[in-house]
């Protein structure tokens, strides 16, 4: 019993660090309907870029307050330079551009700062938090707490009006335009706010697992939270990170020794699929209007 | 006083594809002006052009100039178009289909200094379309088709347009929708001193309410003037009014006849 | 200029069909299959093995993709996975002692049956959710391989291929291999290029294009998005059985890998979405380009041309291979093939700038 | 000129492996360096071409024959996959393909892999080595081990040898897989924990490893019971923290620091003279040295092939160099390796290394354990590779 | 009318969309050779109507009956191939082919679509495409296509697409056609036209034809009978004249009378 706890407890926790790096994906997708790829080597570049504040000496706090900025200014870039030109094209264009700007970050952030894997000391205890016999993991507590503060901002970004306009370039580049929204802009600031986001994934799995490319695999989990949650849903990330975390944890905890391998990426997968099969916009997707 | 103005305009789409060539025409402050033509002759692409929306389509304008007041629109990107005053309700409605009506009011409303109150725009759309007041909390996408058409209307109205460019707002509509959109716009032009652009296949009812028209056929206009001229044209009664009831559909000619717009 | 089109009419249907109506194409094409044929007398081992071949063989896995995403709009994102099932089967079988010959069918049939099974997941869904759907499968057939020894071949993960008859001649060395990897090739092409002119093709378009109303004209769309996914990875199988048998002569499961497939993606779509030549374009230009990038600037480097560091010279290509899917979308989404067919309205309608006003 | 000897140093700068290529490769240009500057083999000179494969077995295959074609006659991709899809080909070709540390463990038979040369402990021999280290302090007998992998076949690999060696010496033994990249441990350490082991093996590589020995400590598991590969550096103690890590062992290949002679000369006339290939401050790193040591040995093996055969050198030659190496440690450097043309292991001996919170420092000596279970396992991989599987 | 008469039948249809109700029970009868309108304000459910006989939307009450035979439950394109062909509110060519390749596609019910085919065409594909050529050359002549036969169709005027998209609903040779709003944003000029082929297609081929249309002069012109749709109910049925003078038919649809165009 306190086996099962602690794998769901640790899972739950797990699950909501994935949520941090599927957090970006749908800001981005909820405010420019852009399914973005390169929320891992955004995650990636951020934790990169947090690493090199703190290696010149400066406090967590105030490289990740400089990360964020940088990183906001980051997708404000990507807007202007490379996404400004996609709109209206069609959806396998923007999902491969995304790829494509995955390709070039992972290629460009390690090759000017040093593939070798870098220490991102967050100042998080190692010891595990103690409740009866279940041991919890003190980083993903606080993965968990900056995960559901993050989210809840997000909820409340978007009940504001401006909130509601992104959703509406989401909706439809062009009809935007034509009452006066900047559809640039709209999405320039949903890859900066994603951005800022990165940076806490990255801040947190960084200090978990070192900083290198590897960071940016961490996509593969997100969008199983994302696909789960539905691809445009803040209340989606939450609970698709739940699941996925704890599903994660619970079943390969019970299933690998039988099988002899690691089913965890199994489990991923599945719930994809599945997900896919059975109700395709995920738990709060919204689902597309197509009229006959 | 002029308001609007294009001259020699011409637009490329592709690189390849010459849709308007040399449209020039004007529409005066508080008029309302109505843009007739067949099919493809390039009526919404010289509303793209005037508002700015080319570009996804990967069109260009090559040639020529848009002004509107004082402002050389063909500098700015459609946003700032917007905030210049003049809006455009696209062909086919395009709500946002996601949202509520409600917010569709909302993602169209800019505040600033010198404007109005959200609150008291919406109230202003919600008096000319008071069905729109009852679905507003329902998504937009599930909305039929003259609903959609009043809140994009609406929606464009939330800009506080001086100059609403419409294209073809009648589309798909019932008579009695139609009736009901043309007296609103009639009302709209009326009450605000608004300018009305209008592009429509509707000449008998657009020709009604315009104090002016152009005529575009091939992406080159072919005939303006006054409304009630043009109904007296024997060639735009052929073409674009039509006997109304009085068509004999069946005894409609076979072969082709031949436009000699003859002014 | 060269293409001249005065003086060619079609007075028959069938004419008017033909595959490269315009005599200066056929002359192209026909040229160019001399070079390939004559290649091994013209260039040197290493590029005859390193470079010509393997475009051949990626031309072929890339059009096997382009058929299925270019004409029946089905994004795929795990096709090295396919790749994988059809390299695995024909290795299997070989070493069961069935004919190469029908190995390959086998690889090509099994790999169909797996390939019919991710296009179940086209009949829920389209955009982006077949994109993940699709991904992963690809880590599930991974995972697969990886961890039943009976298919990647014990601890090691590692299959050689064994010595092979093709027709009765022995595939051994790199002249017989190339010549089995370009046979299949024109082969593809042959076919891809006749699909897109009859009913099947059509068929895969109008899904693509508007699947209610391919239904609509008496077109089942389930049946047609399945036949797509089989026949699709029916090829895309047995490319990947030549790809093993004629270029690695081992199989792993790294070879098959997720990056496989998003490179497969990107030759589709560098070349140009459904394009014949779009394939070859791609899959030379994704293939090749960061592969001379390397040398070049490794030969740079060396000669003290440049001052760069290991580390940022080892990461170039991929930095470059980036930027470059960026740019094709940016620049010319239509890709190479696009960019290829301008240049030659641009001769067909020369001296004249718009073919249409 | 022409009388160049040419290392093709074509490995993984930008994939899977980039934790340990840049020093690794760092050290070996380092050291080819070195021998240059001090004159060559009697002013016969090495060359390094040095391309990244970034782990593709198609950039690796392209590498390798265009190196081939520059006229290399060693080959290194630091690359499991890499170097298992080119195995037949150098065979074929007769060229030598080392492979340190890595690619297949059963390439230690020289009369199946003539060109193929492990020439340090496979993953077999460590585990041996390790197991060997915990018989000496406190025996098997009866001690619960915990294996804990990365879930791919370099992860797998010592297990077989492991149970064996359970049956033989009575321990308990028990594999727990994570799924690779490892960066997500939790689920896995919750069971290790409750299986309470005497004695944990960590098996992975990168940033896993890293994670596994936080997942370790954090599940109570005291620090000298961690026993890693031979893939566990610097990096990974600052990632963990110095002084958390303090007590961690790992199975040693090459000494690591600068305080060898051999490090010594290379900071002098290499680094000194500012003709390093990177960064100084990886000088002496535990895969720097690695990277050094490989490349002792082959300038060792060519130097004999350049005595026996002359110039200029080929695989062949080179071949014959390296199963002439005897008794060869570097100056300490290494344990001493002896290469002949049955087992180019070089004798599979390592040594435990112990994190003391400063420096990796010996705990043993240098030996080889249980060659009889490992020299099983290598017939039994070769007999299967020579049957075509 | 009897029901054997009858080529299309619908009985008490109705079809929900989660909470709206869209169909309330709507029965309508064709007869052979009729050209049969069907009216309404928007969103009245005309368009799910004719989903439900062309089986996109099914309805989950009500029958369907074609030639006698029930139709609602068959999927789509197992209908097409019973005889039933259509067009669109908004046009749905396949905008990457040509204009002849998309009539061709009407004939796909004729043919033999198969991946072999493709690989042997010189013998076995090639017969088969020039035979139907011969008959996709037939419907271009009659709707007077031949000036855009090569074009792409995503270029041409959208009068021309939607002229288009009937010869390819009639190259598949149906027995009963249904037409959503065919004339919607076209000119005078060009409903004339539209009308015309309507006409000739119908005389020429004795089809039957449902249509769905807000131009009540075209509806009055050309339909034997029509139904007027309500909020999902029928608020008249009859010949068109008359049904479109129903006091409530003006209150709900027409608005003022004379007015209409
Ligand atoms: N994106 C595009 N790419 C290429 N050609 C285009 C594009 N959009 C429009 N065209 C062509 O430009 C011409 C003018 O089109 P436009 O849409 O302006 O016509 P319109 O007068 O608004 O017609 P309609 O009554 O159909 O709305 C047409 O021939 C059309 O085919
Ligand atoms: N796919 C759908 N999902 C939800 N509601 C739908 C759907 N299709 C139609 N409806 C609803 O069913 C009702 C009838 O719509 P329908 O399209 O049949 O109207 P219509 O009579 O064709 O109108 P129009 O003249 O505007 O085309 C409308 O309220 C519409 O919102
Ligand atoms: C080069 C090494 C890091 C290789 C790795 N240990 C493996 O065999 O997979
Ligand atoms: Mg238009
Ligand atoms: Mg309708």
């Amino acid at each position: 019993m306190a086996y099962f706890l602690e794998l769901l407890l640790n899972g739950a926790l797990t699950g909501l660090m994935y949520s941090l790096v599927a957090l970006g994906f749908v800001l981005i997708y909820k405010s420019a309907g852009v399914p973005n790829l390169a929320q891992g080597a955004l995650v990636m570049t951020a934790a990169y870029v947090v690493w090199i504040f703190t290696s010149y000496g400066l406090p967590l706090w105030l490289a990740v307050l400089l990360g964020a900025v940088a990183m906001f200014a980051l997708g404000l870039l990507v807007e202007r330079f490379l996404l400004r030109r996609m709109v209206g094209q069609p959806v396998i264009m923007v999902v491969m551009l995304t790829l494509g700007i995955e390709i070039l970050l992972r290629g460009l952030v390690p090759g000017i700062l040093g593939a070798a894997p870098k220490p991102l000391n967050a100042g998080i205890g190692l010891s595990p938090v103690i409740i009866g016999d279940v041991f919890l993991n003190r980083a993903y507590i606080v993965g968990g707490v900056v995960a559901l503060l993050l989210i809840g901002a997000s909820l409340l970004f978007f009940r504001t009006r401006l909130g509601t306009k992104m959703r509406a370039v989401s909706d439809d580049h062009l009809a935007s335009w034509a009452v006066g929204l900047s559809v640039e802009r709209a999405i320039g600031l949903s890859w900066g706010i994603a951005g800022i986001a990165a940076v806490g994934a990255g801040t947190l799995w960084g200090a978990v697992q070192g900083v290198d490319w590897t960071l940016s695999a961490l996509l593969f989990p997100a969008i199983a939270v994302v696909i789960l949650g539905g691809v445009d849903s803040i209340a989606g990330v939450l609970l698709g990170g739940l699941l996925v975390g704890i599903l994660g944890s619970v079943v390969p905890g019970y299933l690998d020794s039988y099988v002899g391998g690691s089913t965890r990426d199994v489990v991923t997968s599945l719930i994809i699929l599945l997900t896919i099969m059975i109700r395709p916009y995920g738990i709060f997707g919204r689902e597309d209007i197509e009229r006959i | 006083m002029p308001g609007l103005v294009l001259s020699n305009v011409e637009v490329i789409y592709d690189k390849v594809f010459l849709a308007i060539k040399g449209v020039s025409l004007e529409v005066g402050e508080g008029e309302m002006v109505a843009l007739l033509g067949s099919n493809g002759a390039g009526k919404s692409t010289t509303l793209k052009a005037i508002s700015g929306l080319l570009g996804p389509e990967r069109g260009q304008v090559t040639r020529g100039d848009i002004r509107f007041g004082d402002t050389d629109l063909l500098a700015l990107g459609a946003p700032a178009r917007v905030a210049a005053g003049l809006v455009h309700v696209l062909e086919g409605r395009r709500v946002f289909g996601h949202l509520t009506p409600d917010e569709n009011l909302v993602a169209a409303y800019r505040a600033g200094s010198g404007r109005r109150s959200f609150d008291e725009l919406r109230e202003e759309v919600y008096d000319y379309f008071p069905r729109l007041r009852e679905r507003g909390r329902s998504k937009a996408g599930y909305l039929s088709g003259g609903e959609q058409q009043m809140l994009a209307i609406g929606r464009a109205l939330m800009t506080e347009p001086r100059l609403i460019m419409l294209d073809e707002p009648s589309l798909g509509l019932s008579p009695l929708l139609v009736q009901e959109i043309f007296g609103i716009i009639n009302k709209i032009n009326e009450s605000h001193k608004l300018t009305v652009l209008l592009v429509e296949q509707n000449a008998a009812a657009t020709l009604e309410i315009v104090d002016r028209a152009y005529l575009i056929e091939n992406g080159q206009i072919v005939m303006s003037g006054e409304a009630a001229t043009l109904k007296e044209n024997p060639d735009v009664q052929e073409f674009y009014l039509g006997g109304g009831e009085h068509t004999d559909y069946r005894a409609v000619k076979h072969y082709s006849r031949r436009k000699r717009w003859l002014a | 200029m060269f293409y001249r089109q005065s003086g060619v009419y079609h007075t028959r249907y069938a004419a008017d069909r033909a595959l490269w109506p315009i005599p200066a194409d056929r002359w192209q094409v026909l040229a160019l299959a001399a070079l390939a044929l004559a290649a091994p007398l013209l260039v040197s081992s290493l590029y005859l093995g390193s470079y010509l071949m393997p475009w051949m063989i990626w031309t072929a896995a890339a059009l096997s993709l382009s058929l299925l995403m270019g004409l029946a709009g089905q994004l795929h994102f795990g096709f090295a996975a396919v790749m994988a099932m059809g390299a695995y089967t024909s290795v299997h079988l070989v070493r069961a002692g069935v004919p190469f010959e029908l190995a390959l069918l086998g690889a090509g049939l099994f790999a169909a049956v797996i390939g019919t099974v991710f296009g179940a997941a086209a009949l829920r869904v389209k955009g982006l959710y077949l994109v993940m759907a699709t991904l992963a499968m690809q880590y599930l057939v991974d995972w697969v391989i990886v961890n039943v020894p009976a298919i990647s071949g014990g601890a090691q993960a590692t299959l050689r291929t064994p010595q092979v008859r093709f027709l009765g001649l022995p595939i051994q060395d790199l002249t017989s291999r190339y010549y089995l990897a370009l046979g299949w090739t024109l082969l593809v092409t042959l076919f891809f290029l006749n699909v897109k002119r009859t009913s099947f093709g059509r068929a895969l378009i109008a899904i693509r294009d508007k699947d209610f109303a391919a239904a609509v004209i008496g077109v089942d769309p389930f049946r047609y998005k399945l036949l797509a996914f089989m026949t699709s990875s029916f090829l895309g199988g047995v490319t990947g059985a030549v790809l093993a048998f004629c270029y690695y002569r081992a199989v792993t499961p790294e070879q098959f890998s997720f990056n496989v497939s998003i490179q497969l993606v990107a030759m589709v779509l560098v070349g140009g979405l459904g394009s014949a030549v779009g394939g070859y374009l791609g899959a030379g230009f994704v293939l090749i380009v960061p592969i001379v990038l390397t040398n070049l600037i490794a030969t740079l480097g060396a000669s003290q041309w440049i001052d760069i560091s290991q580390n940022m010279m080892a990461h170039l290509p991929l930095i470059f291979y980036g930027a470059m899917i960026i740019g094709f979308l940016l620049w010319e989404p239509l890709g190479l093939a696009k960019i290829y067919d301008n240049t030659r309205k641009y001769f067909l309608v020369w001296p004249f700038r718009h073919s249409r006003s | 000129q022409d009388d160049t000897i040419k290392f093709a140093l074509l490995q993984d700068f930008t994939a899977v492996y980039t934790f340990v290529t840049g020093e690794y490769n760092q050290g070996q240009q380092d050291y080819l360096t070195l021998i240059n500057e001090e004159g060559g083999l009697d002013g016969t000179m090495f060359e390094a071409i040095v391309r990244d494969t970034g782990n593709q077995p198609q950039r690796g295959i392209e590498a390798y024959n265009r190196s081939r074609e520059e006229g290399a006659i060693l080959f290194d991709f630091l690359s499991t996959p890499v170097s298992r899809a080119l195995v037949d080909q150098v065979i074929q070709d007769e060229v030598v393909l080392i492979t340190a540390l890595h690619g297949r463990g059963d390439a230690s038979d020289g009369t199946t892999f003539p060109y193929v040369f492990p020439m340090m402990a496979t993953y077999w021999s460590q585990a041996t080595v390790l197991a060997q280290y915990i018989e000496d302090n406190g025996g098997l007998e009866g001690k619960k081990i915990a294996i804990v992998h990365i879930d791919s076949p370099f992860g797998r690999e010592p297990i077989p040898v492991l149970e064996e060696l359970a049956s033989e010496k009575n321990f308990e033994l028990r594999a727990f897989p994570y799924a690779s990249p490892g960066n997500e441990q939790s689920a896995t350490w919750s069971e290790v924990r409750r299986y309470r082991p005497d004695a944990v093996f960590i098996w992975g590589a990168g940033g896993g490893q890293s994670v596994s020995v936080r997942e370790a400590i954090r599940n109570g598991i005291a620090p000298d019971s961690i026993h890693s590969v031979v893939w566990l550096a610097e990096t990974d103690v600052a990632n963990v923290g110095a002084d958390v890590m303090t007590g961690v062992k790992r199975f040693e290949a090459v000494a690591t620091g600068s305080d060898s002679p051999i490090i010594q000369r290379i900071q002098e006339k290499v680094i000194d003279a500012g003709k390093g290939a990177g960064d100084s401050a990886n000088v002496g790193t535990t895969y720097y040295n690695i990277g050094v040591a490989t490349m002792a040995v082959s300038v060792e093996a060519a130097r004999l092939a350049l005595e026996a055969h002359g110039a200029p050198l080929d695989g062949p030659k080179l071949k014959a160099g390296f199963e002439m190496i005897s008794d060869f440690d570097a100056d300490g450097f290494m344990p001493p390796v002896t290469i002949t043309e049955s087992d180019h292991q070089g004798g599979g001996s390592g040594r435990v290394g112990q994190w003391d919170g400063n420096a990796w420092v010996p705990v043993g000596d240098w030996g080889a354990a249980f060659q009889e279970i490992v020299r099983k396992e290598i017939e039994a991989g070769a007999a299967d590779y020579r049957e075509g599987k | 009318m009897s029901a054997s008469e009858n080529v299309l039948q619908c009985e008490n249809v109705s079809r929900w969309f989660g909470g709206i109700h869209a169909l309330k029970g709507v029965s309508v009868s064709v007869a052979q050779g009729q050209i049969y309108g069907l009216v309404g304000p928007n969103g009245s459910g005309k368009t799910t109507l004719v989903n439900c006989i062309t089986g996109f939307y099914p309805p989950q009450e009500g029958r369907i009956l074609f030639e006698g035979r029930q139709i609602n439950g068959m999927k789509p394109y197992r209908i097409a191939a019973g005889g039933i062909a259509r067009t669109f509110q908004n046009v749905a060519l396949f905008r990457g082919m040509s204009v002849l390749d998309n009539i061709l596609m009407g004939r796909h019910n004729f043919m033999h679509p198969n991946p072999l085919a493709s690989l042997f065409y010189p013998w076995w594909a090639r017969r088969e495409e020039i035979q139907h050529r011969e008959k996709v050359e037939e419907v271009i002549d009659l709707l007077q296509l031949e000036s855009v036969r090569d074009e792409h169709v995503d270029v041409i005027p959208l009068g021309l697409q939607k002229r288009v998209e009937l010869a390819r609903a009639l190259s598949a040779e149906p027995r009963m056609l249904v037409l959503d709003e065919p004339m919607a944003g076209m000119n005078q000029e060009e409903k004339e036209y539209m009308v015309r082929f309507i006409l000739d297609a119908q005389e020429s081929l004795g089809l039957t034809v449902l249509i769905i249309e807000h131009h009540m002069d075209v509806i009055t012109a050309i339909c034997d009978r029509t139904l007027v749709l309500n909020d999902g109910m029928a608020l008249a049925e009859g010949p068109p004249k008359e049904a479109i003078a129903d006091p409530a038919v003006v209150a709900a649809y027409i608005g003022r009378t004379g007015d209409a165009a």
